[in-house]
């Protein structure tokens, strides 16, 4: 057997290949669909995507400390004794926080824009809107189950497997919030 | 909605009706029924019927020695107008119509373009061509259905439960176009080339009548029967070009 | 059964080409100004990609024939050269080919896709629909009345979606279910679609082009020959795609004016 | 959840564990395979009534009224059939076609060749062929519905398949399955694709370098990552369409449209924009069902001609090339579409390079038969009918790929002919030889060799009737997708039709001789021994069946190439990959 190559990592290289991928796809659709004709609707992005983009951001943040407190243990992952230092699990909860206060904050952008009476069918633009941002959700959503798999590791305490997961979740996670940023700004300069 | 003014229409027909009955019994004499007859005719200059190309479908045209035309208003001699439907709106609806209505599909063409049929009185609709039809009645109120009916396969049987106009169409053949007059009596009649109309088995009394153009949409006139009288009404349209 | 193989694919190869020899199943004759570029493309292609058919086949049919016994103790051998003369004939061979049938196709497409029509080119309108043609001739006034989807309606024949009402230009717009054209003239067609994608090949003309509904594409030809012949509809637009079509008609010049005529005046 | 550890040898027991929702790749990949053996048969049979109506349209198929009331009284209406022809390729294309040979014979063999004790992650294996199982069932369901089954084709041209009821008979719910169904498919294929790129990246076995693997390895390989791609694209392109099916949005709805005398509440939308994505996905989809076959075929050439495949690494370049260049070429599906024609010119140009590589694969399995000493069963003689099939296929696409020839051919019977020559039969006999090849290892029994060369025989010259005589119909002109050929120039082709009919029926008769085979052999066929075909690869060196981990808790160590024929080997003319002898010296002359 091929020494410590994870499977589970090269596993989200992959899936992150796949998203971005269809995330291209939508893009595209985005520009031709734009170009297409002349009913495409400008409108203000609400607001508080500004502060949803903080949180993610600072998602990332956390679970980045989270994971350098196991820095020690990922270094030696052959020893499956070494137990993982607790005080990080607090760092995976505010993360895990963060990431539904996002999706909250999302789900208050849509209502927002309904309230503008912009819906999923009144405008293109719209509808890019809130198809993107519902695709971004639904996988951010896989990233959150990721790193509840991570503590339900953790707490099992077996250091290697909990490591293995916790850098293929981290590296997924990470990837989503970079992945909304670009939404972010493509929304912001295309709608 | 219209369901409920039919069965409400029905109870007072069924009481007047009986009273009516033990009115004549007592008078020792039996009540004939009477006939509505009469002309529809427009005025003013309608809309010119153009020539149908059936070239598209070789099977059709060489059915045709000249060329059919469209047939959304057709006009007889004098100023009348075909295909209207005059049915009675108000009055005794007469006894449920249980004979199958029929409508043709011949040379590419609906014969007839309108047929009027009572809610719930069975529909053949006969494919005699060479080519495969469409039947596409675009129906709001009943239910909407699309079917084809290839050469030599056996009639379509239908009914509608509610009274409507249901425009017909072929999707194949985009020219072919029809209505179902779906209406709440068995008393109705369609309007000849010449443009006229006969309501035959009329029970004496009062009753509204109307009469539906395709394009014209309907008008209404109050009439009275008496008993095996003949009684005149007619309709005139206001036509318009385009 | 190597040498039965053998046999069977030998046969399969020589009646095929045989039957692509005979012509007996073949394009109908072309009357189109540039059809006959594409016949010739079609030659070249025909033969050079008909002779690899042959070889290849005949080749495999040989080499299994061949080495057909299944003797074990025969030594092996070696394809003289290895891989290299494989790679180095594919590139050179094919590599030629591809390069001389795109240089003189892409000339031969440019010339009926991409370059304009005639700016004298006489201008027809056609509505594809569910499923048949219709085609609009300007009128007298050489202006074509502009188009109101929400009013077409069939029953009326007004199958365009024009407004006579108010609209001068429309009211001696032809319509007719027939394409008609003048021999030797230019024809510029304009495409739409009133519901779904639906496409205009005229086998005899060598062109095809699909109708996209929302877009307007323009599709010119010139017909060199009085003929009759089928229009029909290769883009699937529903239950009677196999239904769709018209006659295109080239007539001379005067018959053309005399036909025009009769349509105006119905 | 990767680590595998060797304890669980004799693996889970328990009907459910074992069969039904197994983790093991061995059942998921056995699974894949009777998936689309139902799907294939359904295919053929909807295929057979098809040809029927083509054949004989007045004729009245006893039994069809009952099942199928568009069909009334057994006579297939024009819609009916355009459904037939719809779910005929859909299942064919994605249930049989990217099923078979990628995910059932990819599933089963690949982790065995890399000397791996399963995929890398089991459960999503396990998650993806059930995916797959429940988007064949979203499918077919698409059959009973109210009005009727879809009909726009399978690659489900917006806005026929958009609009929805107004434009026709089974654009209702029918057409909506579809798309569900095709969605869900692509999150399968997604989740195996993925497994597989791990699998073969993480889990390969000691001395198992990348040039030491398998050429079917390297195929199934190249597949996945080329199907994560173009599954990726397909997803949100079903996405969009679904949404503009039941949400109301615009993406692929133009406006202005009139379907039914009404006019349509949308505005603005692309319907190129559909062919863009689908054909994006498309193309490469060809080569998702074909590179499977390609590598199939190199891995049992060497084994049936006793020598070492020509140019092992040529070979491997030319599927990468392919697989690259797959991505280029998309608008040659779209000549006719209405894009700019200028863009027909620059797809034409690498449609036409991607020739190259695969007539330098073609060239190369040919000369490998030069000077062999052919072992002619059933798997080598589909591999030789695969050559002869996919030389045909392949050269009708030399017509297609030229836009000034596309602008006659296109749309005609000479499409059907090319893609069904180069992609479905070509494929099927990929699948074909894998089968028997590889029986003996999935079941531990031979299968009848007999039986298996009549199959083959009879299933070679049947295609060939069906599918050569399909180029002529091009040629003059009869398009294809019409249900009827009515009174017009079509009328004179009705005769092929006929024949290519009764060869169609003729060949799927020819199949049950093979099903007949395969279900007789899985219970009675003689005991098949370790390594009955003297192959090299590491699915040789374990028993037939292999046990749950594949190799007895041990790790086997690879020291050769899976090349190593015609050479003087301890037992006999070749030498196993994990065998520790010395590099050998070539035997040929």
């Amino acid at each position: 057997m091929k020494s410590p190559a994870s499977p589970a990592q090269t596993g989200v290289w992959v899936g992150i290949a796949a998203i971005t991928m269809s995330f291209a796809a939508y893009s595209s659709a985005l520009v031709v669909r734009q170009g297409a004709s002349p009913d495409w609707v400008h409108f203000t992005l609400p607001p508080i995507l500004f502060f949803n983009t903080l949180v993610v951001v600072a998602s990332s943040v956390t679970l980045f400390m989270a994971r350098a407190r196991t820095g020690t243990t990922a270094a030696r992952p052959g020893s499956g004794a070494a137990v993982i230092d607790a005080p990080h699990l607090t760092w995976l909860y505010v993360t895990i926080f963060l990431g539904f206060l996002f999706l909250a904050g999302q789900i208050m952008a849509w209502r927002n824009l309904a309230g503008q009476g912009l819906t999923l069918a009144s405008s293109p633009s719209s509808s890019f809107f809130y198809l993107l941002t519902a695709m971004h959700g639904l996988h951010l959503l896989g990233g959150l189950t990721g790193i509840l798999y991570v503590v339900y590791r953790v707490r099992r305490s077996n250091a290697v497997r909990a490591v293995r997961a916790y850098n293929a979740a981290s590296l997924y996670w990470h990837f989503m919030t970079v992945l909304w940023l670009y939404l972010f700004a493509m929304l912001a300069t295309r709608i | 909605m219209h369901k409920r003014n039919f069965s409400i229409l029905a109870i007072v027909f069924l009481v007047s009706a009986a009273a009516s009955s033990k009115a004549g019994r007592f008078a020792g004499h039996a009540i004939a029924p009477g006939t509505i007859e009469g002309i529809i005719s427009y005025t003013g200059t309608p809309p010119k019927m153009k020539p149908i190309d059936m070239a598209k479908e070789p099977s059709c045209a060489k059915q045709h020695a000249t060329p059919v035309m469209t047939e959304a208003v057709g006009v007889g001699p004098g100023n009348t107008l075909e295909d209207v439907v005059v049915y009675v709106s108000a009055g005794d609806k007469g006894p449920q119509a249980s004979q199958p209505a029929t409508y043709e599909q011949k040379g590419c063409q609906y014969i007839p373009h309108v047929a009027a049929m009572e809610v719930n009185q069975p529909l053949e609709i006969y494919n005699h061509d060479q080519t495969s039809h469409n039947i596409h009645p675009m129906a709001k109120l009943n239910s909407e259905w699309n079917k084809s009916q290839p050469p030599g396969s056996p009639p379509l049987k239908v009914t509608y439960e509610k009274a409507e106009f249901i425009p017909v169409k072929c999707n194949v053949h985009p020219w072919m176009h029809g209505y179902f007059a779906v209406l709440g009596t068995s008393h109705y009649s369609v309007s000849d080339d010449k443009g006229t109309f006969t309501l035959k088995g009329l029970a004496p009394g009062k009753y509204t009548i109307t009469a539906w153009q395709e394009k014209f949409g309907t008008q209404t006139e109050e009439v009275t029967v008496t008993s095996g009288g003949t009684t005149k009404a007619n309709f005139t349209f206001k036509a318009v070009p385009y | 059964m190597g040498k039965l193989f053998a046999i069977v694919v030998t046969i399969i190869t020589i009646v095929s080409t045989g039957i692509f020899l005979s012509h007996i199943w073949w394009m109908p004759p072309d009357f189109s100004l540039l059809g006959a570029g594409i016949d010739h493309q079609m030659m070249e292609t025909m033969v050079t990609s008909g002779v690899l058919f042959v070889v290849a086949q005949l080749v495999l049919a040989g080499f299994v024939w061949r080495f057909a016994d299944n003797n074990d103790n025969r030594k092996i051998k070696i394809f003289p050269g290895g891989a290299t003369p494989m790679v180095v004939g594919a590139i050179i061979l094919v590599g030629a080919e591809i390069l001389a049938l795109t240089l003189v196709g892409s000339k031969i497409w440019a010339s009926i896709y991409v370059a304009p029509a005639d700016p004298h080119a006489l201008k027809i309108d056609v509505q594809a629909e569910q499923f048949a043609y219709y085609f609009r001739y300007p009128g007298p006034d050489g202006k074509f009345g502009t188009l109101h989807p929400d009013l077409i309606d069939a029953s009326t024949g007004n199958f365009f979606g024009l407004d006579p009402a108010h609209d001068t230009a429309a009211r001696d717009d032809i319509v007719a279910a027939t394409l008609a054209v003048p021999v030797n003239t230019p024809i510029q067609l304009e495409l739409h679609a009133k519901d779904v994608s639906h496409a205009f090949y005229v086998p005899e003309l060598r062109i095809q082009q699909d109708f996209v509904p929302g877009l307007v594409i323009p599709l010119h030809f010139t017909a060199i020959r009085l003929t009759k012949s089928e229009i029909v509809c290769t883009q699937l637009c529903g239950l009677g795609h196999y239904n769709m079509r018209a006659y295109l008609e080239v007539l001379s010049a005067d018959d053309f004016k005399k036909w025009l005529n009769e349509q105006s005046g119905q | 959840m990767n680590s595998p550890d060797s304890s669980h040898a004799a693996g889970p027991q328990g009907f459910w564990r074992k069969y039904v929702f197994s983790l093991d790749h061995k059942v998921i990949g056995r699974q894949y395979l009777d998936l689309s053996l139902v799907a294939v048969t359904t295919g053929m049979i909807l295929s057979w009534l098809m040809r029927l109506h083509l054949g004989w349209p007045a004729l009245s198929i006893p039994g069809l009224g009952a099942i199928a009331p568009e069909a009334t009284g057994g006579i297939i209406t024009p819609e009916y059939y355009l459904s037939l022809m719809t779910m005929h390729g859909t299942i064919m294309v994605f249930f049989v076609l990217t099923t078979a040979p990628f995910a059932g014979l990819g599933n089963f063999i690949l982790p065995i060749q890399i000397g791996a004790e399963d995929m890398a992650f089991p459960r999503f294996n396990m998650m993806s062929f059930w995916v797959t199982f429940v988007a064949f069932i979203v499918l077919v369901s698409a059959f009973f519905v109210p009005e009727g089954p879809p009909l726009s084709g399978w690659t489900a041209y917006a806005p026929l398949s958009a609009v929805g009821k107004d434009a026709g008979p089974g654009q209702g719910w029918g057409q909506t399955l579809w798309v569900i169904s095709i969605g869900i498919f692509c999150i399968a294929q997604l989740l195996g694709s993925l497994n597989f790129i791990a699998t073969t990246l993480d889990l390969r076995t000691k001395g198992m370098s990348l040039a030491r693997m398998p050429f079917s390895t390297w195929a199934w390989f190249i597949t996945s990552i080329i199907g994560l791609i173009a599954f990726s694209v397909l997803l949100p392109a079903c996405v969009l369409l679904l949404l503009d099916r039941v949400a109301g949005t615009s993406f692929f709805i133009p406006a202005g449209l009139v379907i039914s005398d009404r006019l349509q509440p949308h505005a603005g939308g692309s319907p190129l924009l559909w062919q863009h994505l689908f054909w994006f996905f498309g193309h490469p989809e060809v080569y998702i069902a074909i590179l499977p076959g390609f590598g199939i075929v190199s891995h049992i050439l060497p084994a049936v001609t006793r020598k070492p495949l020509l140019g092992p690494r040529v070979l491997i370049a030319c599927m990468i090339a392919i697989a690259f260049l797959s991505y280029t070429v998309w608008g040659h599906h779209m000549f006719m579409s209405g894009m700019n024609p200028f863009s027909a010119t620059v797809f034409s140009v690498p449609t036409l390079i991607i020739t190259i590589p695969a007539a330098i694969t073609t060239l190369l399995w040919i000369g490998t038969l030069y000077g062999a000493r052919m072992r002619y069963n059933t798997a080598a003689l589909f591999c030789l009918g695969f050559i002869s099939v996919f030389v045909s296929g392949g050269i009708s696409g030399f017509f297609l790929a030229q836009p000034a020839i596309d602008s006659y051919l296109h749309g005609t019977y000479f499409v059907v002919g090319h893609f069904h020559f180069v992609m479905g039969v070509a494929s099927m006999f990929g699948i074909f030889a894998g089968v028997y090849f590889w029986f003996p290892k999935m079941f531990g029994r031979m299968m009848n060799e007999t039986l298996g060369k009549w199959h083959f025989i009879l299933t070679f010259i049947g295609v060939y009737c069906i599918f050569m005589p399909m180029h002529w119909l091009g040629l003059a002109g009869n398009v294809r997708r019409y249900s009827a050929f009515t009174d017009d120039y079509m009328k004179g082709s009705i005769p092929l039709h006929r024949f290519i009919t009764v060869a169609a029926l003729f060949t799927g008769a020819a199949q049950l001789i093979f099903f007949y085979n395969l279900f007789r052999s899985r219970f009675r066929g003689e005991i098949a021994p370790a390594n009955p075909w003297q192959a090299t690869s590491l699915e040789w060196t374990t028993s037939s069946p292999p046990p749950h981990d594949n190799f007895g808790g041990h790790h086997p160590v690879v020291y050769h190439g899976p090349n190593e024929y015609g050479v003087a080997g301890k037992d006999g003319d070749y030498i196993m990959q994990n065998s520790p002898e010395p590099e050998p010296v070539a035997a040929a002359s």
